[in-house]
């Protein structure tokens, strides 16, 4: 028989005021198992804490309840408390009568009847309770980066200089990312490529920093500590460690009709190519689906020039296997198809385009050679209309229900760089907010309109129509209440940004949760932010949700240190609350083993003696140190053969049992 | 009756004698016509007993998880719809398939004798068929009816024959208000009488020691504390076995009370083939089941209250 | 293949070009449409006011009597396609509306909106492909370049239409191509001619088709087309004299019927 | 009055089936209009102006009998505001008053002309008349 002491928290007023507590206590004095029950204005403190140990040695407790808040808030505390008083802390359970009761309802006498029957429940499920020991598991010293853009640069450089091995794996044949194609960056105007390309250096040069691009993550298993991942190197057709670099095959290369990735489809590319100049690594990569050689069998020109001998048209893909201890997601976001928005042109008129290929036009080293030229004629615009939220903050399916947070202050920033360098050209920029928080964020958008005169007009843009060469653009001035057109010679649309789609795999993969935006969900919104809810996992930039360059690093460098934290461990104590079989009951049907997500169980042929004969049954075997504790199993097991320890089936029972009392 | 054009028994004989197994697991007659029983013969000499006519509607797949772990290869003559069960059996391990050598046979319909005499046949000496009609001796002379009319509920919508619609009485029951489908089912469950007959004959149902024999799992000989409480005991056996369940029919065939306990698995059969799509259980016996498989387009669970599941 | 029709007013009267010519065509293409018996005016304009039980009515006989007949009901008139499938549409999913009709007119079994609505446009691309259109033009238009003018109604609402991408459709230009001709893709072909306005506000509606035609002419049409004889009626009354004979409008029926040489 | 507005207002509401909350106020509708050079009081507005119970002011407004119902604001609106709906509940209740139905049937002979089709007429009947 347990020796059980129950202690009721009034959290100050936070409980005691819609809860009764000594109502609660004296219910608590009839449990059975209950030997003594109190209570304290605060649980948490140290002088309730010591309550606590105190009770457990004068009263020889075997386990206690805390009837307070959360347990994902003090479980870890009450718990600790009991230990230094001799308990097993596997011994502590937590009746939840803060967020449960007292801060959902209202009334007083229905709060304190749920406050019992909580408390109760928790008593009968300790009743059930036996003392647990948690196991350790081995740290590997080495983390995963998934996306090789700043974020995952970020976070990679400073998970190396910590000292440990990291592999930045990038789909792309270069690191950079995203930040690669900008020009320049808000608020401080500086040029993208300057700030990004010596991070991409010297992530490349980094001892511990092991870069796999033009790669994909195949396969995940195992757990935090321990993970083992498989990764796709595709093909790039050219050998990477004999290659310099030199660039003739894509001068050469035939096959020049390809559009540039990296220039937004702007220019073209060879088929044989390097994405751009200052790609990490300099080493180029054939696009099969365009390569003459692959279609046709004939060409095979690169390989003639190549000085280094370093093109293998035979290459295949390869596997490799490698073993972490954690995983960063930096996979990073894509602009969304305008497919729903053609009231804009954006197919119809190559003089409208997205904000990501104004940058491309901006930049010196893009298809315009940094000249804004109207991509249509190649004519320099006198007009141009900026269109903000096109496809944010939309809730009938056509976009994307969230504000995408970049795009007014890219958008000010895009109008500022034109209005300086061109100002002959009139910008009006059509805005439902301006979203500009931010340090000097606000002022930036301001020096927009202010000093640089771009028009802004609080008003959308209903309909882009091409006609005569230029774009008549209908749009409203809700401050002026009319509508107004505006023949522009180029429209720029602030395109929505959504996940990259290998989120959604990888999700699933890493049992990683995601949002109905497919964007990973973090741990806790405010105090784990960059963590995933899966052990292990943590998560850096925009993959978790819009978010600028500073943001972004900010963060990459947060996830990098909790990484840190984690492999700085020698040993993890492992959870004790795992499954386990009972190989009397079990039947051998295989379903635990179907639906485990871990992989954690087995199926063995064992002799076993029943009734003195001898027989020989297919029974399920866990593996501890690779279960989760999720539970899967055990509801699945028709014959109630599995169990999680710390919540058997008996205990799960016995807790509705106490709930329906 | 034949299977390719050959009596069963005969197809029997020859499996004693030439050596293919060492047992057979068949049918023998009852202690009347009409109640047939499963049965194991060990010896060709046995085999007088043996018996294949259209009072053989037991599902014998489930005597396989004894009698295959037994020494010595066993044959089994499986219907059509037994060999789904058998299937399904095979893929949860529960059949050592290396020691059964498995016989299809045909069936054109197995018959329900209660249902003659409800046609107010009485004095019933013997039945016999003659393709859709059945000869019926009787104290009283030779009547006739359509077999047809008196075929075993599970032979009605027979999966392998072009049968009736098997979710037509469940798409009833789910029209029906929250209330009525209480009333419905609170009145069909409280005939129970926890014989578990249901349990025993249930291929589905093959633990090592059931849940609710297990003292440990809190739920096993608790008394009732109403009349309805009984129910649960087949809602969670429903449960068990969804995904599993491969619609033989037997819990409604042998349940004493006539309880229609196959609408239960059928709703779950039903739902299932809406949520994840067409699957019938035991068709092979290898591929994983919709409720222990993952892909990434599953239901969401929101699907209950967009059916209108709150009904 | 056998369609229930529904002409409309209008198609009996006004506009007996585009029903003739679809009726012609659709015989030629094997496609049989069964005249509707007692159908009654569709009510030209969709009641948006969800209160308004009396105005569907005449939709959902038509509806319900397709129904009983066991086919779809073939549309050809852009309002009447408009208004029977939306109060279809309401008929499936207003359960409020549905009760009332259903109350209101008593029938032997209620409607649920189990009818399929199809406009002859959809008949023409999903039933029989523009793919045999083409091969069985006989005198193709080659060389003749004309814009498709769609209108408000047959498109709009999509989630309801649910016909083609109402900002940049491809339907009628696929039509086009398959009479051999070339479409001519200019931007106000989804825009209002001004509707029932001409009635009181004749010269909105002249200033809306005017955007229309110069917009077509200045994309080199030769010719437009359209479904809707209210749309007909505007471009028509409402286009100067000079921009008429450089840009003939037709139903597109008419020259369906004039490819298949009938 | 202004309790009358308000039953007006909600009556609006209701039978157009519009969320006027749901408006984040970005003027697509505006934007969008064919008819707005026609209207004093322009769609973005009678949203706002639904959601205030300011109707009196919309029913004598001259919008009301210039909205074409071409839905190109449902069709673009981001929030599935619907304003069409609106304008169209907001004219319903103006002509389900006493004498305020817009056309007559003794109007007609002057409005006829040989080539003006029914669909036209009826058009005008339904949305000017009760």
């Amino acid at each position: 028989m347990q020796r059980i002491g129950v202690f009721v928290c009034w959290c100050g007023t936070n409980i005691a005021a819609t809860v009764d507590i000594d109502t609660v206590v004296e219910a608590m004095k009839r449990e059975p198992g209950v030997v003594h029950s109190s209570d304290y204005q605060y649980m948490c403190s140290e002088a309730g804490q010591s309550r606590i140990r105190n009770a457990i040695k004068e009263h020889n407790l075997t386990g206690i309840v805390v009837c307070a808040c959360s347990p994902r808030m003090h479980e870890t505390t009450f718990r600790k408390a009991a230990k230094a008083a001799g308990l097993n802390e596997f011994m502590v359970e937590i009746a939840n009568i803060r967020e449960h009761c007292a801060w959902i309802h209202k009334d007083r006498t229905e709060a304190t009847e749920k406050a019992v029957v909580l408390a109760r429940t928790a008593v009968a499920k300790l009743n059930l309770n036996k003392p647990l020991t948690p196991g350790t598991s081995d740290v590997v010293k080495r983390a995963l980066v998934i996306g090789g853009g700043i974020a995952g640069i970020q976070s990679a450089l400073d998970i190396a200089e910590a000292g440990y091995q990291v592999d930045i794996v990038e789909k792309e044949p270069t690191i950079g990312g995203k930040m690669a194609q900008l020009d320049k960056t808000f608020p401080t105007l500086d040029c993208a490529a300057c700030i990004l390309t010596p991070k991409m250096v010297e992530a490349a040069q980094h001892d511990n920093i092991n870069l796999i691009t033009y790669s994909e993550v195949d396969s995940v298993s195992g757990f935090v500590g321990n993970f083992t991942v498989k990764i796709r190197k595709k093909a790039r057709s050219v050998k990477a460690d004999i290659c310099s670099g030199c660039g003739i095959c894509t001068e050469k290369c035939p096959s020049k009709k390809a559009k540039s990735e990296f220039n937004m489809g702007l220019n073209n590319r060879s088929a044989i190519y390097i994405p751009f100049a200052q790609a990490i690594p300099n080493v180029p990569v054939i696009d099969r689906d365009q390569c003459i050689k692959f279609k046709t069998g004939k060409c095979g020109l690169c390989a003639k020039v190549c000085p280094a001998d370093a093109i293998d048209f035979s290459q295949q893909d390869e596997i490799i296997e490698q073993k972490y201890g954690a995983v960063v997601l930096a996979t990073g976001f894509k602009p969304i198809k305008l497919d729903n928005f053609d009231e804009y042109s954006y197919a119809a008129s190559q003089d409208v385009i997205t904000s990501l290929e104004l940058e491309r036009i901006m930049n010196a080293a893009g298809p315009t050679g940094g000249k804004l030229l109207r991509p249509s004629d190649k004519k320099h615009p006198h007009t141009m209309v900026f269109v903000q939220c096109v496809g944010s903050r939309d809730t009938t399916g056509c976009g994307k229900t969230y504000c995408s947070k970049i795009c007014c202050m890219y958008t000010a920033k895009h109008a500022m760089l034109i209005r300086e360098k061109y100002p002959d050209i009139d910008v009006h920029v059509f805005y439902i907010d301006v979203r500009t928080p931010g340090k000097n964020f606000d002022e930036f958008y301001r020096r927009a309109a202010e000093d640089y005169g771009v028009n802004y007009i609080k008003g959308m843009v209903g309909k882009v129509a091409p006609t005569n060469g230029k774009l008549m653009v209908q749009g409203s001035d809700l401050i002026a209440d009319r509508q107004v057109i505006i023949e522009a010679d180029m429209v720029v649309l602030a395109t929505a940004i959504e996940p990259d789609q290998t989120a959604k795999s990888l999700a699933t993969m890493l049992t990683a949760s995601i949002d109905t935006n497919n964007f990973f969900t973090e741990a806790h919104p405010k105090l784990r932010p960059v963590e995933s809810p899966t052990a292990g996992v943590f998560l850096s930039g925009v993959c978790q949700g819009p978010k600028d360059i500073p943001e972004t690093v900010a963060q990459a460098s947060a996830a990098a240190v909790k990484v840190v934290g984690l492999l700085s461990k020698d040993k993890l104590v492992s959870n004790p609350c795992v499954a386990g079989s009972n190989e009397l009951l079990c039947n051998g049907c295989s379903n635990c083993q179907h639906v485990c997500p871990y992989g954690a169980i087995d199926y063995v042929e064992k002799e076993f003696r029943i009734n003195g004969k001898i027989k020989i049954r297919r029974v399920a075997q866990v593996n501890e140190a690779v279960c989760q504790g999720c539970g899967a199993c055990t509801v699945v097991c028709p014959s109630g053969a599995m169990d999680l320890k710390g919540f058997t089936n008996q205990q799960i029972m016995a807790e509705v049992d106490a709930i329906c009392r | 009756m034949q299977t390719n054009n050959r009596p069963v028994k005969e197809i029997a004989q020859e499996i004693f004698a030439e050596n293919q197994a060492e047992r057979i697991l068949g049918w023998k007659r009852g202690e009347f016509f009409y109640d047939n029983s499963p049965a194991v013969f060990s010896a060709a000499d046995e085999l007088q007993e043996f018996v294949y006519d259209a009072f053989c509607g037991s599902n014998l797949s489930k005597f396989l998880v004894k009698e295959a772990a037994k020494e010595g290869r066993i044959a089994v003559l499986l219907k059509p719809c037994d060999r789904y069960s058998f299937n399904q059996l095979v893929k949860e391990h529960r059949i050592d398939k290396e020691n059964v050598l498995p016989i299809e046979i045909d069936c054109d319909g197995m018959v329900d004798i209660d249902k003659v005499r409800a046609l107010g046949i009485k004095g019933i000496k013997s039945i016999s068929a003659d393709g859709d009609q059945l000869t019926i001796e009787t104290v009283y002379g030779q009547k006739n009816c359509s077999k047809e009319d008196v075929l075993l509920l599970k032979c009605q919508t027979c999966k392998d024959r072009t049968g009736g619609d098997r979710f037509a009485l469940v798409r009833e029951i789910e029209e029906m208000s929250s209330v009525e489908r209480y009333e419905f089912w609170r009145s069909e469950l409280s005939k129970c009488i926890r014989c578990n007959a249901c349990r025993n004959v249930c291929p589905a149902c093959t633990c090592e020691k059931c849940v609710f024999d297990n003292d440990k799992s809190g739920i096993a000989n608790k008394a009732n504390s109403d009349s309805f409480e009984e129910s649960l005991y087949h809602m969670i056996r429903a449960f068990h076995v969804a995904g599993r369940c491969t619609d033989c029919g037997e819990c409604s065939r042998v349940c004493p009370q006539g309880i229609p306990l196959h609408l239960i698995n059928r709703k779950v059969i039903k739902d299932l083939n809406e949520f994840y799509g067409e699957y019938q259980a035991g068709a092979d016996d290898s591929s994983v089941g919709p409720l222990t498989s993952y892909e990434l387009d599953d239901v969401e669970p929101d699907i209950v209250m967009n059916r209108g599941g709150g009904r | 293949m056998t369609f229930d029709y529904y002409p409309g007013c209008t198609l009996k009267t006004k506009a007996k070009e585009l029903d003739i010519h679809a009726r012609s065509a659709a015989e030629a293409l094997g496609i049989k449409l069964e005249e509707l018996t007692d159908w009654q005016c569709c009510g030209a304009v969709y009641p948006m006011a969800k209160d308004e039980i009396a105005t569907r009515l005449s939709s959902v006989r038509a509806l319900a009597a397709s129904r009983d007949n066991g086919r779809d009901l073939l549309t050809l008139c852009s309002a009447c396609h408009h208004v029977i499938k939306r109060v279809n549409n309401d008929m499936q999913t207003d359960e409020e509306i549905r009760t009332k009709v259903n109350n209101y007119m008593s029938p032997e079994t209620e409607y649920h909106g189990e009818t399929k609505v199809v406009h002859y446009l959809e008949m023409l691309r999903d039933t029989i492909g523009f793919d045999t259109i083409r091969q069985r033009a006989v005198k193709p238009l080659t060389g003749k370049k004309i814009g498709a003018y769609y209108g408000c109604l047959l498109l709009r609402p999509n989630k309801v239409m649910a016909f083609d991408n109402p900002e940049n459709p491809t339907v009628l230009e696929d039509f086009i191509r398959a009479l051999g001709a070339e479409p001519v893709i200019y931007p106000y072909r989804n825009e209002c001619c001004g509707g029932y306005i001409s009635l009181e506000n004749n010269e909105l509606s002249a200033k809306k088709c005017d955007q229309i035609t110069v917009s077509a002419l200045e994309n080199k049409a030769d010719m437009l087309i359209t479904a809707c004889p209210l749309c007909m009626y505007n471009l028509d009354a409402n286009t100067n004299s000079e921009h008429k004979t450089k840009l003939p409008i037709v139903y597109f029926t008419e020259l369906l019927a004039q490819v298949l040489d009938i | 009055m202004l309790q009358k507005q308000q039953l007006q207002a909600e009556t609006i509401r209701r039978i157009s089936g519009v969320n006027t909350r749901k408006c984040m106020k970005c003027g697509k509708c505006t934007a969008t209009c064919p008819a707005h050079s026609e209207m004093d009081i322009s769609p973005h507005r009678f949203v706002s102006m639904v959601e205030n119970n300011e109707i009196d002011a919309l029913m004598s407004s001259d919008s009301l009998w210039k909205c074409l119902s071409c839905f190109a604001c449902v069709e673009r609106c981001p929030r599935g505001v619907e304003p069409a709906n609106l304008i169209e509940a907001v004219r319903v209740t103006a002509v389900r008053m006493q004498n305020r139905n817009r056309l007559l049937p003794e109007n007609i002979p002057s409005l006829l002309n040989n080539k003006l089709p029914q669909q036209a007429l009826v058009s005008a009947f339904r949305k000017y008349s009760k």
